[in-house]
């Protein structure tokens, strides 16, 4: 068996709704009912037929070729695995339960937002608000565990609830907001007002030095005890936090944000 | 009003430009062109003293009949696969006709100026706010801590009318108020007391302000800070507005919402709110979040009671959908999703911006395009050609706009029904 | 059956159903480890007054812990989970909570979950920060020497109580030294204790008491001064007997631990004095698990 | 238009008529006794169908600011419910605070026709109107609030004489296109913004020194003196307080035998008794408002899930606002006038005081004996969304479905409440009644509520099932002044309704005076507050109708 891989003819114009194109909604159909499949794709309904060259007969294992419009790839699947190759647009991952989400290229704004379990991973950049609330929402991602190989737009993990951001590279502004609980971890450089409104959490940045806002105090150096738990939690996931080296570092508590009664925490690796 | 001669006096007329809804205005008419005679102000005056240069429709430039420029405006939308509406420095009726037209063709609603309404809304959306209105301001304010703002320059008239205002009705001393400035310095003197006190300055970089509102979040919350200074500003000084305003049995903490410009301003608007909640543990104080400007906040109520949502909705899918990012007008533009324009803007002559898709301008007689747009219907203003509603800053009181000239602009909700209806 | 020497009783050992957890402490040091997880597993020798019975499993090298210090395992046998969970929570409480640099995590992941840190973290006074790792959840508390790492729960599971054989020896010396040759055999068996101090019990009991008010006393047919005076199952030339109890994750732990150490035992034989190896016996009323002596010895 | 509806049961309560089998002709949208031999140009075969008026609901929060407001606070709550274009009908949004057309098609859909709005701030009466005017399908109409608004209480507090108060009160019914006035927590609203945080019938406002008890007096005369049929609309002190049955009952009595319409009393019958000192007041409230003729209440029924609260009452939300589900909430001080307070909250059935709720409420329902005084509610959104009102009917009308529910709730509540004890299932008479020509009657909408010669024909036709939650949450046929507007329970022909006042009469003197008022403390000027005819019907869709008020009568 070969993945079920959907292969855009030409480059998407308006924004498309890819959320059918996982395997939970995928499996047990036929050829001719996946080329029919019916998608959003600006204020129209195409059938998937028209938009992708369609191959393969492995419905667990889904391929889709990337734009920076294709929205909602992922959106609540819960098995198998989805690869996007190239860049996904917005939302990738939302509400996802299960299974293994890969973007090879980049993604968008609100990637894994909402996320309630398996893995995503973005081989390249994400935008904005990666694994926070929709609006409105009071809880953005609430389990499961979010790696980014490149660099993260701003306000990452806003209103987190649970699980790991592992972002390789920098991460933007806002970093942390308003979360209740939860781990990001960065090993770049990171933005401006980290922690912001944030409650509770751990950041963990390796990247030095880094200006924190006022509403922090800092608690001194440290060597915790939860965290060679918490890395080596992270091995298998073939990242770089769970190198040895980084397991017995000392770390500087600052803990905040003041401004909510924060219990937060945003650990600075010496 | 078929004089076209002899001028006519109007009294207390609204103004659907200035925001705070001035409506004492005296409003000389004679023929098409208008003059304020009193109480205008340098928004206002602008507003009604354009003078009527388009009467006719035009397509590609060319003049052409009303019915034509509907037709035309109505095929680019049914080819369209993503028309955005945008614009909307409007009224009530127009608004309400625009989002009956934009339903139907499965478009995106967007407001020229929805940045400022969307930064308050986010806030208001997570974790709500008290606030207030201005007549709440005029007769009880005691301290008006204005928040990384300069309101004289989008509201002029705001403090002569709601902080300097001669008698209240609990006997405070109007002149004894307290103004706090801090973010920003204002640009003029208009904060300034009548008996000439300058409201207490404290500066900083605005780069600084979403750290400042969290300080002053956090030291209303009773935190202690290690920090001595935000963005330069000694804690002790913010400690003691703080303080100020915990003493002071009314207190009003505003912005322009317009003008905390910069990425995620929500957040600092929900800092903000969240230490004006804080203060109400024990005393009064509430948030006045100012919009307002070019009917913003009239397009927002409109689409938030028809649809469920504030602003950026779209309809593409057959039923309305909110994203304040995605939606953004000149974002979709930009990247290429939107296959038509129309700008709807009847109290405005601000154009359309520069785009590469077919563009139909529903718009104030008199608006100038650096290209002309492939349909333009000029049409007349709430408020001036005809009657009207409009909200004004504080989102919570409408008023009635009224037509004081007749020089035969059809309105705006007009052509939209029309484009409707030849659908 | 005799082997080297030693006469093996025709009789059996009388077990019963217990509650078991295993937890881990982690130091800086085996010694640190071992001073939290011995004042934890202290004062646990027998169920009858000490709420549980408990001990040391055994030493764990840092790959084998969750955060890669030395550490050892500890096993709790109580008769029922309320027991079990009162027991852990006040000597984890009172004795790792306490003992410098520890940390505490669940030894047993199936099973009916009991709290570990999910109660001590009140210590914390609203400093406590919760995090969930790999599906599991901690408490991270602050004391005094930097933080107390507990995780929040322990599995709880079906365990087995009161296993046991009797060394029957001409003299003291004899009978301890054969005791604890038994011990050190018994001790590198996985998912048992031996809970009494050494792991022997010389005040070997039986059910029931001339007073009204205790349920167990001492066992007259197994102490040798008193050979002539109460009917006794000791020959003349046993002057010593000592036993050793095992509780166990299972009746197999149980058994594989009995054989080694009756194996040990014997190893001394009839040259060092030890005679018989035999067993509590209750005649049934005890409970349902039966050890065999010369099954498990066949 | 001729159309005759032939051989449906029809419940007629403001004709008598409980369950016989009538022909109904209507001609240009109004009931007639006959067609006068012409032929009918639509049949209707209503056999074995049930027919009633169309259905009115008299508390309803749809339209004005708040509404707007709780909007704005829960695009979560519009996400989990959007309602595509579909048919004639227009997009929109449900749940707790929906889309104002879909306001409107809901609400047809299940077979209503009129739906009152009860909390008009004078200052933003116009938005009001407005959003009203975008709920299709429905009549509408709102009581405007007083009673916290600085003008009055200036008045009251100067001791001014009562014409004066009434003149007020005419004027300020007639600015707002009102048909009714509606007080709430009197004066309370304004002592929370002198940061006063609790305020009792017999507590004096902080500042001008007034009572409740005091306000009440004075505009339920004023509303009775100046004729306005719909008696003073009461939201009392203390909503939500533990205890408060006690305020609810000295309100009763205090008003001295004046009409009086308690609102949404579900909030207001709290007692105090048992370990959580939270109990059902219920059988009190209902014992006082048998005894007292000249009460009305409607009840705000709470149904499990979530909601949103939107209400005037800026000092009782902003003091509960620590319940909000989620976590989030508005209070609004506004134009020295009133305020209003939005916090979306979440009806657990396993929650003790939550569970008892629900039961206090359907208690109220049961042990108040005259139909024609006791309305049904939820005060759509506060207790649930108004969509649930075939459910509740079914829990009024079934007792072993009632005694099923009680089961599923917190038992330590339904253990402290006596509704498993109570036998009674209302008939379709009484619903009937309690829906339409109580209402009817309430508002003094004499063409409305009822199916005799010259009423407007608001018909609903249902067919009689067994499951009357099924029943009354399709309707075969809906017809709006003659139009059929539903069919199946599907939207068939969109129009828009109506909009009910009343114009008391008052002393134009009154004017001079609040003009002054407005140039010194107003921010907008009197002539601008006044809400014109062309704004209700210059788009040619609402129409003014005007009820008639009978002055100076007192029963």
């Amino acid at each position: 068996m070969t993945a079920l891989s959907f292969t855009l003819k030409s480059p998407l114009r308006q924004r498309l709704d890819a959320s059918p194109l996982v395997p939970d909604r995928l499996l047990g159909k036929s050829p001719k009912e996946i080329a029919t499949l019916d998608l959003q794709y600006g204020n129209r309904r195409i059938a998937a037929a028209d938009l992708f060259d369609i191959a393969g007969d492995d419905a667990e294992s889904v391929r889709i070729s990337g734009s920076p419009k294709l929205d909602f790839a992922g959106r609540g699947m819960t098995r198998g695995s989805l690869i996007i190759d190239g860049d996904a647009g917005a939302y990738v991952g939302m509400h996802m339960k299960g299974g293994r989400l890969c973007v090879s290229g980049s993604a968008g704004l609100y990637a894994a937002c909402e996320l309630k379990g398996g893995i995503v991973e973005i081989c390249g950049n994400a935008g904005d608000l990666l694994g926070s609330a929709l609006p409105g929402n009071k809880k953005g991602m609430s389990e499961g565990v979010v790696i980014v190989r490149g660099d993260a737009g701003d306000r990452v993990g806003d209103h987190m609830r649970r699980g790991s951001i592992l972002i390789e590279g920098n991460a933007g502004m806002y970093l942390g907001a308003r979360m209740t609980a939860g781990t990001i971890a960065v090993r770049g450089r990171i933005g401006a007002c980290a922690g912001y409104a944030m409650k509770r959490g751990t950041l963990l940045v390796y990247g030095s030095p880094v200006s924190i806002g006022a509403t922090f105090n800092d608690c001194g150096l440290h060597t915790l005890g939860f965290l060679p738990l918490l890395l080596k939690g992270y091995q298998g996931l073939n990242t770089c936090f769970s190198e040895t080296r980084a397991c017995r570092s000392r770390v500087r508590r600052l803990v905040g944000d003041l401004s909510v009664q924060g219990k937060g925490e945003i650990l600075l690796v010496a | 009003m078929t004089d076209k001669t002899s001028a006519k006096v109007w009294e207390n007329v609204p103004s659907p430009f200035c925001g705070i809804a001035s409506d004492d205005l005296r409003i000389e008419v004679c023929g098409s062109s208008v003059r304020v005679l009193a109480n205008g102000d340098a928004v206002t005056v602008p507003g009604f003293e354009r003078p009527v240069t388009d009467t006719a429709p035009r397509i590609a430039g060319e003049p052409a009949s009303l019915e034509d420029a509907v037709r035309r405006a109505a095929e680019i939308l049914k080819e369209a696969r993503l028309p955005v509406f945008s614009g909307f420095g409007t009224d009530v009726n127009d608004t309400r006709a625009a989002l009956a037209l934009i339903d139907k063709v499965r478009g995106i609603f967007d407001q020229a100026r929805a940045a400022g309404g969307v930064r308050n809304l986010l806030a208001l959306a997570d974790s709500g706010w008290i606030a207030t209105t201005l007549a709440e301001v005029k007769n009880r304010v005691e301290v008006l801590l204005v928040f990384g703002s300069d309101v004289e320059a989008a509201f002029p008239r705001f403090f002569e009318r709601f902080v300097w205002n001669r008698e209240t009705l609990f006997g405070q001393d109007p002149a004894r108020r307290e103004v706090i400035c801090v973010g920003r310095a204002p640009s003029g003197d208009a904060a300034v007391s009548p008996d000439g006190r300058r409201p207490q300055v404290v500066e900083c970089d605005p780069r600084h302000l979403p750290e400042l509102a969290a300080a002053l979040s956090a030291l209303a919350r009773g935190a202690s800070l290690q920090a001595e200074t935000v963005g330069g500003i000694p804690v002790v000084v913010l400690r003691g507005i703080v303080e100020r305003l915990r003493r002071s049995s009314y207190s009003v903490v505003t912005w322009v919402a317009g003008q905390l410009d910069f990425a995620h301003a929500d957040l600092t608007v929900q800092q903000v709110c969240q230490m004006v909640a804080l203060l109400n543990k024990e005393t009064r104080a509430a948030v006045l979040p100012l919009g307002g400007q070019d009917g913003d906040r009239t397009a927002s109520q409109v689409c938030a009671w028809l649809t469920g949502y504030p602003t950026r909705v779209s309809f593409a899918r057959g039923f309305p959908e909110y994203d304040p990012y995605l939606n953004d007008a000149s974002r979709l533009l930009k990247d290429g999703e939107a296959d038509a324009l129309v700008w709807v803007s009847s109290l405005s002559p601000a154009p359309p911006p520069a785009a590469e898709v077919p563009t139909v301008v529903i718009g104030r007689s008199g608006m100038q395009f650096d290209e002309e747009p492939e349909v333009y219907i000029p049409v007349g203003v709430p408020g001036i050609d005809h009657a009207g509603h409009m909200y004004r800053c504080d989102n919570v009181v409408a008023m009635p706009l009224y037509a004081l000239r007749d020089c035969g602009l059809t309105t705006a909700a007009a052509v939209l029904a029309a484009i409707e209806q030849s659908l | 059956m005799i082997i080297n020497g030693v006469h093996i009783d025709e009789t059996f050992a009388e077990a019963f159903p217990m509650r078991a957890t295993r937890v881990i402490v982690t130091a800086q040091n085996l010694k640190w480890a071992h001073h939290a997880a011995q004042a934890m597993t202290g004062f646990a020798t027998s169920v009858i007054a000490c709420g549980c019975e408990a001990g040391i499993e055994r030493e764990l090298d840092p790959a084998e812990t969750p955060d890669g210090r030395p550490g050892v395992s500890a096993l709790l046998f109580a008769m029922g989970g309320k027991g079990l969970a009162k027991q852990l929570e006040t000597r984890a409480g009172q004795c790792v909570l306490t003992s410098p640099t520890s940390a505490l995590f669940a030894g047993i992941v199936e099973g009916e979950q009991i709290p570990l840190g999910k109660n001590l973290r009140y210590f914390g006074d609203g400093f406590q920060i919760s995090k969930r790792i790999g599906g599991k959840r901690y408490w991270r508390i602050p004391v005094m020497d930097g933080e107390f790492l507990c995780q929040e729960t322990t599995g709880m599971i079906k365990a087995v109580g009161g296993g046991n054989f009797l060394i029957l020896a001409e003299s003291q010396p004899q009978a301890l030294a054969a005791c604890e040759a038994a011990i050190e055999a018994m001790r590198r068996i996985p998912n048992v204790i031996m809970p009494f101090p050494g792991g022997v019990v010389r005040s070997g009991s039986k059910v029931g008491s001339k007073y009204k008010t205790l349920p167990a006393s001492t066992n007259d047919a197994f102490c040798p001064t008193l050979k002539g005076q109460t009917r006794t199952e000791l020959s003349p030339e046993i002057e010593s007997v000592m036993e050793i109890v095992i509780d166990g994750l299972s009746d197999a732990d149980i058994a594989k631990a009995m054989r080694a150490g009756i194996e040990a035992a014997c190893g001394l034989g009839a040259a060092n004095g030890i005679r018989r190896i035999s067993a509590g016996n209750y005649g049934g009323k005890l409970g349902p698990f039966l050890f065999h002596l010369r099954e498990i010895m066949a | 238009m001729l159309i005759k509806l032939t051989g449906g049961t029809v419940y007629d309560p403001a004709n008598g008529i409980d369950g016989q089998v009538r022909n109904l002709f209507i001609r240009d949208g109004r009931i007639v006794h006959s067609l006068n031999g012409a032929t009918p140009d639509q049949e209707y075969d209503l056999r074995g169908k049930v027919v009633m008026a169309g259905a009115i609901d008299m508390h309803t929060h749809i339209g004005g600011g708040k509404v707007t407001i709780a909007r704005n606070l829960l695009p979560e709550d519009h996400r989990a419910d959007p309602e595509p274009r579909r048919g004639l009908m227009r997009a929109g949004c449900g749940h707790a605070a929906p889309s104002t057309l879909t306001t409107g098609y809901r609400y047809a859909e299940m077979g209503y026709t009129a739906g009152f709005e009860p909390a008009v701030l004078p200052i933003n009466a116009r938005q009001a109107h407005m959003e009203m005017a975008d709920v299709p399908l429905l009549d509408v109409g709102g009581y405007v609030m007083l009673g916290s608004d600085d003008f009055f209480l200036r008045l009251l507090s100067a001791g001014s004489d009562q014409k004066l108060i009434n003149d007020y009160v005419a004027w300020t019914i007639r600015s707002a296109k009102a048909i009714g006035i509606k007080v709430v927590n009197p004066g309370g609203i304004s002592a929370f913004k002198f940061n006063q945080r609790m305020l009792d019938l017999d507590e004096k406002h902080v500042y001008y020194g007034v009572t409740p008890r005091q306000i009440l007096k004075s505009l339920a005369r004023a509303v009775h003196e100046l004729g306005v049929p719909h008696p003073l609309h009461v939201h009392g002190c203390n909503l939500g307080v533990p205890g408060n049955v006690e305020t609810t009952l000295n309100t009763i009595s205090g008003i001295e035998g004046l009409p009086m319409h308690l609102t949404h009393i579900q909030f207001h019958s709290y007692g105090v008794e048992g370990d959580r000192k939270f109990s059902s007041g219920a059988a009190r409230i209902a014992e006082a408002i048998n005894a007292n003729k000249n009460i009305t209440i409607d009840v705000g029924q709470i149904l499990f899930g979530q909601t949103v609260t939107a209400s005037g009452d800026s000092m009782r939300q902003h003091a509960n606002a620590g319940h909000a589900h989620p976590d989030k909430w508005v209070c609004m001080d506004i134009e020295c006038d009133a305020g209003c307070g939005v916090v979306p909250f979440k009806y657990r059935d396993k929650n003790f005081v939550n569970a008892l709720q629900w039961c206090i409420g359907l208690e109220t329902f049961l042990l108040i004996d005259d139909p024609w005084r006791v309305f049904l509610t939820t005060d759509h959104p506060n207790g649930a969304p108004f969509t649930t009102y075939p459910h509740l009917i079914r829990l009024l009308m079934d007792k072993s479905f009632r005694n099923d529910m009680l089961a599923t709730i917190n038992p330590e509540a339904a253990a402290l409440s006596t509704l498993g004890s109570i036998d009674r299932e209302y008939s379709l008479y009484e619903i009937a009644i309690m829906t339409r020509a109580g209402a009817a009657r309430l508002l003094g909408l004499t063409d409305r509520g009822h199916l005799g010669a010259g009423a407007a024909a608001d018909i609903t036709v249902y067919t009689d099932q067994a499951d009357k939650e099924k029943m009354f949450t399709r309707p075969d046929y809906v017809f709006k002044d003659g139009e059929l507007v539903v069919r199946n329970g599907e939207v068939v022909k969109v129009v828009w309704g109506n909009l009910h006042t009343v114009q008391p009469e008052f002393d134009n003197g009154i004017e001079a005076r609040l003009r002054d008022y407005f140039d010194r403390y107003h921010t907008m000027k009197l002539d601008n507050f006044v809400i014109n005819d062309w704004e209700i019907e210059g788009d040619g869709r609402s129409k003014i109708l005007v009820h008639p008020c009978h002055q100076g009568t007192r029963s």
